[in-house]
């Protein structure tokens, strides 16, 4: 028995973790998606300490540690701060690679927000340039309800 | 609409849909070798450490409370007694799947005869007056075999 | 303060996939640690161990290592997060009087899953995840943040690439030791613009531990101590489009902290070397910057002088930094212990001369929102 | 020698079955609010923050980065710690370390979970072993089972024994406005009575033998906050600061099939460990008031001997002679426990607030003897049997 690792092979468990969620967006969150998935609004909300705009809403300033309860409608036009275009792919993209990535900062917003880049040629891209939110045709109250921004 | 009253907001969810994440986990070699021995022998083997001589199963790299490395493979039988079992009638999600496990099912601590440790798996009964701490069980061993814990198919009660 | 010691420090080999398991890697790291202090796990009062359990694919994935980890009977406590941020802990827990030593160990194996789901599910679920985000895309916008804020190129990311990977070759636990040049990374293949292969980190398996002591306790271990002067970590809002992503103000207040108590003025020549957590090229120009080693903005200069080369004023990442050897979790913990074996001049081939006090660096969180700082020295 | 640490606020939500009104980082943020109000005290007052749940319940990886702006950590030291069931007591000790290194005057310690959004017993399932025990196991609640059974087995303990328990944490609950079950109908029958109706009910579903519904925690959503000061603050802060007198922990098991399931023995060694600090000889006299972490009706039972408050086998005599309700010599769970609420990365927190409170006589409709509370004792449980332990009192420790 003293030799058994001599004809182990090592071996690999191929398995999977595949729990079910339904994650809460929350009164604030909530208030966010429908204003895009009915109107193809988009809202932020200021803070009452140092009067940023936050786009997606928060309910409570990171910063400042108080609740931001004064609702702004912002542009659905804003600068791309900053982008990448990836050339990977992996299950969680919503669409092939390439696919192009940017921070946007809505004209009436302090912070940026995330969202993909499409419908341009993306050696075109860069940062400072104008883009517009691009809607979803059939809209579901998830942040897909915005399909991308494209430059103006 | 800026000043929407609360109750006006509809309360969205966000589905993780059908993701998930793979993994591809080391069985090790000595977990490696206990599954070959089960497949290729219907064989079930644990580990015996040097210091305190305790016989673990599954075999593992190190015993714990002795704080060494353990090297050696000790047959075990395939025949042992149920330390502590229940029957799970609560239905659940299996995590490996996404989907719901069959129920009912009996899940027992089998010690078997040569190991200080238990392992867990079925029982092929759920009838309560059968599946009592104390009880023999017997290993059942499927015909097709792989290389998985499940090539034992569960422990019959003697 | 020097009121803690480390005084065993261990390491496995970094490799894209290694066949053993956490408990196995663990066992080693903390046997190798033990071995190096000259002590037995009997001169251990509590063991902290660091994990996660999305990367383990394990819920309490801190669980399944105890036995490995030596905890039998002690008390034990658990980090998510990087190793340097562990090491901290381990240090609070002496510190607090209940006890004398502690061992901390950090083990990954990023082959067992997929780095790019793993790091999704970092970002918020309701407004980030279905976009697909992983941690190099989000690295990617903020190298792209970088270089609109201080003008330093994809050229100056590739000479940090072409220096780690250099460094590496002197270092056998590194995973990718190579000989490359600013035009073989450029030339890399497009990852995540404009981040390219030869910036990105490769995921990896790898285990690390240390031993850490206060004075009481020294007398227990064989190796002289190196003492942690000064130590502090901080973490930045979470939110990429929240915070300056060209700017690293949670760096740059641990760092002043660390430095106070480790009494480091001007840290570009106080110190003697540094080892940070370059998980992709561009950041070591950043992190120069929340160090102190250079302004603003001006992180580059160092790197096209040479003066954070094995030559240079103040070598960074002679063990070829994370670049080189990407186990998540682990690679702040390696930082520390490199930079003890060169503060105990045991760095080998690698060594900076002379060094007698090291800086080692570990983040945590996408883009570098929380960083942990140490400074270590004789 | 470290410093003296004490517990100087204490908040957490209603815990409820469902919060949709909140995402994870607005419930966080919701206790955080509560303790520092509770603390008289703002963020700019909190110099480092501990944060714990259990990743898969939520699927969030790296939940100390992604909350940061919610639990007040921006621009502080944070650190995660997840030991699972005991995350929360585990929370709670590594605040403390914080504050006893010296290196923090006030730590603010944060746990939560939203077990509504997912399914727990699924989560569960994967904190165990992918190869040996996940294709078998049952969750929790199969784990606790045979724990059960074998308890039954060893002492003739009966399920009205079990029953006996979650009538007594269902009762105090009635108490609590916090807690999640508030089972209102109980209210005027008697005890007896009460546990012929559980194992008499046809409804109370049998969910492993011999755990019914009645037996088990809720899945709960919820968060909690504690906040720790060191000596020379907590005095100014809190009128009177819930003393640490000791705290410890165990937990030796990795492999499921390793556990010795005759007794708690990691629960066991870590009070005794804490008794042996706080110089604690009779457990049962000199401690006035507990909050276990009781995930099930039989660890009222069997856990309470472990922890040495009585002989093995006499924990059914204890509950039978109202020992440990809310006006027994020593009162469990006056805020009715696990069983009441299960926010499990809160819930280990939860008992070290609610002894706090019972130590500073600010426990309101649930407070003990009075208020004349001078030891309470928190612990947590997780995981492959993980033992946490801490012991809280009026007077500063010597």
């Amino acid at each position: 028995m003293t030799n058994w690792k001599d004809n182990v092979k090592n071996m690999i468990y191929s398995g999977r973790i595949k729990v079910p969620y339904l994650w809460n967006a929350g009164m604030t969150g909530s208030r966010f998606l429908t204003g895009i998935r009915d109107r193809k609004e988009i809202w932020g909300n200021r803070c009452p300490g140092c009067g940023r705009v936050y786009v997606p809403p928060v309910k409570s300033c990171g910063e400042c540690f108080v609740p931001t309860d004064e609702w702004v409608r912002v542009s659905d036009t804003g600068v791309l701060e900053s982008f990448t275009i990836v050339h990977y792919s992996h299950d969680m993209q919503p669409r092939k690679a390439p696919l192009a990535y940017g921070l946007i900062r809505l004209d009436g917003a302090d912070g940026a927000l995330l969202h993909l880049i499409g419908d341009t040629d993306f050696k075109k891209l860069k940062v400072g340039m104008k883009v517009q939110a691009v809607f979803a045709k059939e809209r579901t109250g998830t942040i897909a309800d915005i399909k991308h921004f494209a430059p103006v | 609409m800026n000043e929407k009253k609360r109750e006006d907001v509809e309360l969205l969810s966000i589905s993780s849909g059908e993701t998930s994440q793979p993994f591809q986990w080391s069985v090790g070699k000595h977990g490696s070798y206990f599954l070959q021995q089960l497949r290729d022998n219907k064989k079930i083997v644990g580990i015996r450490c040097p210091k305190c001589k305790r016989v673990y199963v599954p075999p593992r790299p190190v015993c714990g409370q002795c704080y060494v490395a353990m090297d050696e493979m000790v047959p075990l039988s395939d025949e042992g007694t149920i330390y502590v079992c229940t029957i799970v009638q609560f239905g659940f999600v299996d995590p490996s799947t996404g989907v719901q496990r069959p129920v009912p099912y009996t899940w027992a601590f089998v010690k078997l005869d040569g190991a200080d440790t238990c392992l867990t798996h079925f029982l092929d009964s759920v009838d309560p007056e059968k599946v009592k701490v104390g009880a023999r069980v017997k290993a059942v061993f499927e015909e097709r075999r792989t290389g998985n814990l499940m090539d034992i198919k569960h422990f019959a009660v003697l | 303060m020097s009121k803690i010691a480390i005084v065993g420090v261990g390491q496995t080999t970094c490799t894209s996939s290694r066949e053993d398991t956490f408990e196995e890697m663990v066992f080693e790291a903390a046997t190798k640690a033990l071995a190096d202090a000259g002590a037995e796990v009997g001169d251990i009062d509590n063991v902290v161990t660091v994990s996660n359990d999305f990367w383990d694919g394990r819920t309490i994935s801190s669980m399944a290592v105890q036995e490995a980890a030596g905890s039998w009977g002690k008390d034990v406590s658990t980090v998510e997060g990087d190793g340097t941020f562990g090491a901290f802990y381990g240090m609070m827990r002496i510190l607090s009087g209940s006890f004398d030593t502690t061992l901390v160990v950090s083990h990954m194996k990023g082959s067992e899953s997929i780095m790019n789901l793993i790091t999704n599910a970092m970002f918020d679920p309701i407004y980030q995840r279905g976009l697909g985000i992983d941690a190099t895309s989000a690295a990617a916008l903020q190298a792209r943040s970088y270089m609109a804020m201080s003008g330093a190129t994809e050229e100056d990311f590739a000479r940090v690439s072409v220096k780690n990977h250099g460094n590496a070759r002197n270092n056998p636990y590194a995973q990718l030791p190579l000989k490359v040049s600013v035009r073989d990374v450029l030339a890399s293949r497009k990852i995540a613009e404009p981040l390219k292969l030869l910036d990105c980190s490769p995921i990896g398996d790898g285990a690390a531990a240390i031993v850490l002591s206060n004075r009481k306790g020294l007398k227990r271990f064989k190796k002289d101590p190196v003492w942690i002067k000064g130590v502090a970590h901080c973490a930045d809002a979470f939110n990429l489009g929240y915070r300056d992503l060209a700017k690293s103000r949670a760096l740059k207040a641990a760092a002043k902290k660390a430095y106070k108590a480790a009494g480091i003025q001007k840290p570009l020549s106080d110190l003697d070397v540094a080892e940070l957590y370059d998980a992709y090229s561009y950041m070591e120009l950043m992190w120069y910057e929340g160090l102190g080693f250079a302004p603003e903005g001006k992180g580059y200069e160092l790197i096209r002088s040479g003066a954070t080369g094995m030559k240079g004023e103040l070598p960074v990442n002679p063990s070829g930094g994370v670049l080189s050897s990407h186990p998540v979790l682990v690679a702040g913990m390696v930082r520390l212990v490199e930079a003890t074996l060169q503060v105990r001049g045991e760095a080998g081939k690698r060594q900076v001369k002379g060094a007698k006090t090291a800086l080692a660096h570990g983040i945590n969180g996408p883009c570098g929102q929380a960083h942990c700082v140490f400074i270590v020295g004789a | 020698m470290g410093k003296r640490v004490a517990i100087v606020g204490f908040g957490q939500t209603y815990q409820r079955s469902s919060r949709k009104d909140v995402n994870g980082v607005e419930l966080i943020n919701e206790a955080v609010n509560t303790a520092l109000a509770d603390a008289e005290l703002t963020i700019r007052d909190i110099d480092a923050v501990v944060i714990g749940n259990m990743d898969h319940f939520e699927g969030i990886n790296y939940v100390d980065m992604w909350s940061a702006e919610g639990a007040g950590a921006v621009m502080k030291p944070v650190i995660k710690v997840c030991t699972g069931g005991t995350t929360g007591t585990t929370v709670a000790m590594c605040a403390y370390y914080h504050v006893a290194s010296g290196m923090f005057k006030r730590v603010l310690a944060i746990g939560w979970e939203k077990n509504s959004e997912s399914d727990t017993t699924g989560a569960i399932i994967t904190a165990f072993h992918p190869v040996w025990e996940r294709p078998t196991l049952g969750g929790a609640v199969a784990g606790l089972a045979i724990e059960a059974s074998k308890y039954m087995a060893n002492y003739g303990a009966t399920e009205r024994d079990g029953a006996r328990v979650a009538v007594r944490e269902r009762l105090h609950a009635l108490n609590n406005p916090f807690a999640h079950l508030h089972q209102e109908w109980m209210k005027g029958i008697p005890v007896d009575q009460l546990v012929d109706l559980l194992v008499g009910s046809e409804q109370n579903a049998m969910l492993a033998y011999p755990l019914r519904m009645s037996d088990m925690c809720p899945r709960t959503d919820g968060a909690a906050a504690v906040i720790f000061a060191a000596e020379g603050t907590a005095e100014k802060i809190a009128p009177v600061p819930a003393w640490v007198h000791a705290t410890a922990n165990s937990h030796n098991f990795v492999y499921a099939g390793d556990v010795n399931m005759d007794r708690n023995t990691t629960i066991a060694e870590a009070s005794k460990k804490v008794f042996k600090k706080a110089g604690i000889k009779e457990p049962l006299k000199e401690i006035d008031v507990c909050e276990l972490y009781l995930p099930y009706s039989y660890a009222g039972l069997k856990w309470i001997e472990d922890i040495g408050f009585c002989a093995y086998g006499e924990g059914p005599r204890l509950l039978w002679d109202g020992v440990t309700d809310m006006d027994g010599e020593l009162p469990v769970n006056p805020s009715g426990g696990v069983m009441s609420s299960n926010a499990i990365g809160a819930t280990a927190l939860i008992r070290v607030g609610e002894a706090a409170l019972q130590v500073m006589g600010r426990a309101g409709t649930r407070q003990v003897k009075g208020g004349d509370v001078n030891l309470a004792l928190a612990t947590g449980f997780g995981g492959c049997y993980w033992g946490d332990v801490m012991l809280l009192g009026k007077k500063k420790p010597s």
